[in-house]
């Protein structure tokens, strides 16, 4: 495994030698914050393209198909539209807080960007309370989405809000308490890193079976619930409000507003890689040798995007299937179903690692 | 502090939405005043006129001949079956008695369109709850309909096949065999169609207990079709009062008695095997013959009241014609189902939801242009 | 019941009908307008007539003597279809007729419908308002002698 | 008891009923190379096929001498119902008998205000008039929906009605 904490520390040494520490920080922190939006900006066009494309297959069309071979340019060319856009607004809107809510979502997704592990020493903010930190920033999206809605002064966008604010307050619940929780117990720490190095001799989706296939499909629910995507799609619910809270955003600003809700699926797919699935760890079946070490040459930043891929593929496959939930819905499936199960779930898994059942 | 006062104090304001008319779900120009309580729906006041275009008006200044084009503008998705009624008014005024060839293909093509009908209606259903793919997978099948009507018809939506006195075509070689495959690969489809909406748990949620029309309501208020028969309202046209060939088929007529959105939803896709039943029934039997009746150039129908009624996709259909004697009719009325079915959406709808309102709407299967004729 | 059997009933019941010619379609009777809702009441409870489906209600304008109001009504039991006419005083000002919509709630919207266009007032109806047209327009367009030069083509 | 085993027994066969839409759809997705639907429109315009019978736009059929089946009998115009033929004509004198006959000048076609309800062509004695497979209405100008259909010179010709009635 290589250690990319080697290839970062010689950077710092070769820019330490050059100049004063001060510049140093303020430097490397210039290029990790370049690297990470330029990683936000490919993801979201990526993101954008593989949708539309999965989209296209699953409905028997093909999806984009001019702009570039098989359409592949589609979501560049509609950003430069997006950007060049002009920024309409009705004059009835709260100023300050209306251009302020897009900033808000997309911050809450670069922010939980910086403590995933792409690979082995591959984490720009390495802390020990990770998960802790992902659960409470992701919750600063929210603010934003009730932002918007807010101060749009449209009644579709507050209602679409309002869903939003209460699906992710409680959604949140069964998601950090229950779900991660359980592998938290098995691996013993909040450290993304060191979750992903405790899957070592197998991913925990595995190892703690029962109980941690039971949180892996909580988590994967609640992800979705998360991100705002069917069948949980009801802040902006296309068919009873439009277009939800950024009905009245236009240009760049619904730009952010559509990228976060892609990199947030992303984040979501990462994390259940990372904790579910041995983050870039590769795959490995016990006993065969030749297959686990040729499996070793791929390297972990590969491996992790790969699982991300997987999973979500999976979230579009649930977009382009489901129907929607109405409100009260969705608040029912969480309090009276996933809630208690998770919680159960957490007994059980606490029960599972105190008898040492674990693989 | 007695309890009452605790709940004046808790009263929160009733706010309006204005549903429409611009809005995806209003399926056209329907704008609906809402009357919500946060979610909670108060009243639903529909206003209409959107797309009025006076077509009752434009009747009394046309000759009968010319009036069946117009009728393919009102539910355009039964447009076969609106001409039918214009030409059967016309005919039966007349005395007119069309051969055995027209009424077989009248009815072959008025449950064709039937079917492209109600399966647009369940892409558009899918959508509305959410599922974006149904409506996809409907369109494949839609399409393959709206191919033989292009061939037979020369057109695929606006048809005017129907003129009075018979059929402006005979209908085209290749017109069985199509048909035939058609129904081949539907009957493939439709049990997918169950599998991916109607067995989907959500989507039962969303529709079971939504929209609740009992039996007395559906009769008073002028419910009919597929909206009514999921109230156990045996109204089916095609079964009261027989028209074109509907008389020598055997067919069910689908009564699904709870009432509620996702028995409507059940009645049209049960109806969607009753429709491939009776062109089974049909096709092979095509009798040989002409395919219209030599009829003046033009019609003038004798001094009095002629009604006719006839089953549209989405429920009764009736012209009624007053005529003076003269080239064009005194007074042309559409009675049309989607205008009384609009009816008794405020009434269901009141304590729903708006995610539901939407449910209903797309369970009664609105198309505008019939409501605003 | 059959069209000479209901014929007959109604005749024993109410006084002053007015029954159309033989050859008609269905069953067609001319109710004073004075009469409408006790007619309708007596329609729809009586026994052995129930007719309790109003499928189509229809404004026509008789010019030059006066508007009238087209009622198809049919039993869902029976199936038998009777077609009641009603006529208002005159053209111009006596333009009112009793409402039957809180005996048929379908008629709710249909006289909405025949307010809006042909300007029947029905008297007692709970909210009488335009339904197609805007709330200032000016006549009532399936009237006869209705012009609009801008949007009518005259043939 | 039972409670909790309809509990758990409602969440299973909901679970189930989700898995059975997503293998429908997952089906079509690793068909779908075969089964897409998609025209490549503008890109496959030379391979479209239509029924013979689209009615598309009208069109005046002329053959090589310019000559045309209209006699400017109006059956047409009249019998439209939204006004979108126009026939203009005047009266000549036949060269051979001297019987003053309608002879046609200009046959102008609202293309915007037809509804391609077919009565036109159904009425034409002659057979002049037809529907064509041009479905490519969209210009720039309204003025040009409104197009003069016969060619500029164009006869009218007994032998050419004789003989497409023949047919």
């Amino acid at each position: 495994m290589y250690d990319f904490s080697k290839m970062t520390g010689a950077i710092h040494e070769w820019l330490s030698s050059l100049m004063p520490s001060i510049l140093v920080t303020t430097i490397e922190w210039v290029l990790i914050g370049v690297v990470f939006l330029a990683l936000f900006a490919i993801l979201g066009l990526v993101l954008v393209i593989l949708e539309r494309k999965i989209a296209g297959f699953f409905q028997f069309r093909l999806g984009p198909n001019r702009v570039g071979p098989y359409g592949m340019f589609q979501t560049v060319a509609d950003t430069v539209k997006l950007l060049l856009k002009e920024l309409v607004s009705t004059n009835k809107v709260d100023k300050f807080l209306y251009n302020v809510a897009p900033f808000f979502v997309i911050i809450a997704p670069l922010m939980i960007m910086a403590v995933i592990p792409y690979g082995f020493g591959l984490t720009a903010y390495d802390i020990n309370v990770g998960l802790l930190f992902v659960m409470a920033v992701s919750s600063i999206g929210v603010v934003g989405i009730l932002l918007a809605g807010w101060s749009s002064n449209n009644k579709y966008s507050l209602i679409g809000a309002m869903r939003s604010g209460a699906v992710i307050i409680s959604y949140e619940l069964s998601m950090g308490l229950s779900a991660l929780l359980a592998i938290v117990l098995l691996a013993g720490s909040l450290n993304l890193n060191d979750i992903v190095m405790s899957q070592q001799a197998g991913w925990w989706l595995f190892r703690g079976h029962i109980p941690a296939i039971i949180a892996f499909v909580i988590y994967i629910i609640t992800g979705t619930a998360e991100t705002n995507r069917v069948p949980f799609d009801l802040t902006e619910a296309e068919s009873e409000l439009g277009a939800g809270y950024h009905a009245e955003y236009s240009g760049i600003k619904f730009a952010f507003f559509f990228l976060s809700e892609f990199v947030n699926m992303f984040i979501i797919s990462a994390l259940a890689v990372t904790i579910f699935l041995g983050g870039w760890l590769p795959f490995h079946i016990p006993g065969w040798e030749g297959f686990n070490n040729s499996m070793n040459y791929i390297p972990g930043p590969v491996w992790f995007f790969l699982k991300t891929g997987v999973i979500i593929f999976l979230l579009m496959w649930f977009r382009w299937t489901f129907p929607r939930l109405r409100i009260d819905q969705i608040l029912t499936l969480e309090w009276k179903y996933l809630l208690p199960i998770s919680l159960l779930n957490l007994v059980l898994m606490a029960f599972v690692v105190m008898m040492g059942w674990v693989f | 502090m007695t309890t009452t006062d605790v709940n004046t104090n808790l009263k929160t304001q009733e706010y309006l939405i204005n549903m429409g008319p611009q809005h995806p779900a209003a399926h056209g120009v329907l704008r609906l005043i809402l009357t919500v309580d946060g979610e909670i729906i108060h009243k639903v006041d529909p206003d209409l006129g959107y797309i009025h275009r006076s077509i009752e008006k434009m009747c009394e200044r046309d000759t009968y001949k010319q009036i069946v084009h117009l009728t393919d503008r009102l539910d355009y998705l039964s447009s076969h079956i609106n001409n039918e009624a214009v030409c059967l008014a016309v005919e039966n005024a007349l005395g007119i008695e069309v051969p055995d060839r027209v009424k077989y293909i009248r009815t072959i093509m008025a449950e064709l369109t039937r079917l492209a009908s109600h399966q647009l209606w369940w892409g558009v259903m899918g959508m509305d709850i959410g599922a974006l793919t149904a409506f996809m997978y409907a369109f494949r099948d839609r399409e393959m309909i709206n191919d033989i009507m292009e061939e037979t018809v020369g057109a695929r939506l606006t048809m005017n096949y129907n003129i009075p006195g018979g059929l402006m075509f005979d209908i085209h070689p290749g017109f069985q065999k199509k048909v035939k495959d058609f129904i081949k690969h539907f009957r493939k489809a439709l049990p997918e169609y169950n599998t991916l909406l109607s067995d989907n748990i959500i989507f039962k949620k969303r529709l079971q207990g939504i929209g609740y029309i009992s039996k007395e309501d559906a009769i008073a208020y002028g419910v009919s079709g597929p909206s009514a028969r999921g109230s156990g309202i045996s109204c089916d046209v095609r079964k009261i009062h027989p028209y074109s060939a509907y008389d020598k088929v055997e067919f069910n007529e689908i009564l699904i008695e709870g009432g509620d959105s996702y028995d409507r939803y059940m009645v049209r896709m049960k109806e969607m095997e009753e429709s491939m039943n009776i062109i089974d029934q049909l096709i092979d039997n095509i009798p040989e013959g002409d395919f219209q009746v030599k009829t003046p150039a033009l019609i003038k129908l004798p001094k009095g009241e002629y009604y006719q009624k006839v089953e549209t996709a989405r429920g009764e259909l009736g012209v009624f014609i007053i005529s003076d004697g003269k080239k064009s009719p005194y007074r042309f009325k559409f009675r049309s189902p989607g205008f009384s079915n609009l009816s008794i959406l405020d009434k269901i709808s009141r304590g729903h939801k708006i995610a539901d309102l939407v449910a209903i709407m797309s369970s009664l299967d609105f198309v505008i242009p019939d409501i605003d004729r | 019941m059959t069209r000479t059997e209901l014929q007959s009933f109604l005749t024993s019941k109410v006084e002053g009908l007015e029954f159309g010619e033989e050859t008609t379609q269905y069953l067609t009777v001319t109710v004073p307008r004075e009469k409408l809702r006790d007619f309708m009441f007596l329609l729809k409870d009586t026994e052995e007539l129930a007719f309790d489906y109003m499928f189509s209600l229809t404004a026509v304008d008789w010019f030059p003597k006066y508007l009238g109001v087209v009622y198809h009504l049919e039993s869902t039991k029976y199936r038998h279809i009777l077609v009641v006419h009603v006529n208002t005083g005159n053209r111009e000002d006596d333009i009112s007729v009793d409402t039957v919509s809180d005996i048929y709630p379908t008629a709710h919207f249909h006289e909405r419908e025949a307010y809006d266009l042909m300007g029947i007032v029905f008297e007692g109806h709970s909210d009488l308002r335009r339904l197609f047209l805007t709330d200032d327009w000016v006549g009532h367009p399936l009237r006869k002698d209705y012009v609009d030069e801008a949007n009518m083509i005259v043939k | 008891m039972n409670a909790i085993i309809n509990y758990f027994s409602e969440v299973l066969n909901g679970g189930i009923s989700l898995l059975k839409g997503m293998g429908i759809t997952g089906k079509h997705f690793v068909r779908s190379p075969k089964e897409i639907i998609t025209q490549q429109y503008p890109e496959n315009k030379d391979t479209l096929v239509f029924g013979e019978r689209f009615r598309a736009q009208l069109f005046m059929e002329h053959n090589d001498e310019n000559q045309i089946r209209c006699d400017a009998c109006q059956t047409c115009e009249t019998v439209c119902p939204n006004g979108s033929i126009e026939v203009v004509w005047h009266r000549e004198a036949d060269p051979e008998t001297g019987k003053k006959k309608k002879v046609l000048d200009k046959y102008v076609y609202h293309l915007s205000m037809c509804t391609f309800c077919n009565l036109c062509v159904l009425a034409c004695p002659t057979e002049a008039i037809k529907m064509n497979q041009e479905f490519e209405t969209a210009v720039y100008d309204r003025s040009e929906l409104t197009k003069v259909l016969n060619k500029p010179g164009s006869k009218f010709s007994q032998d050419f009605v004789d003989k497409s009635l023949e047919k």
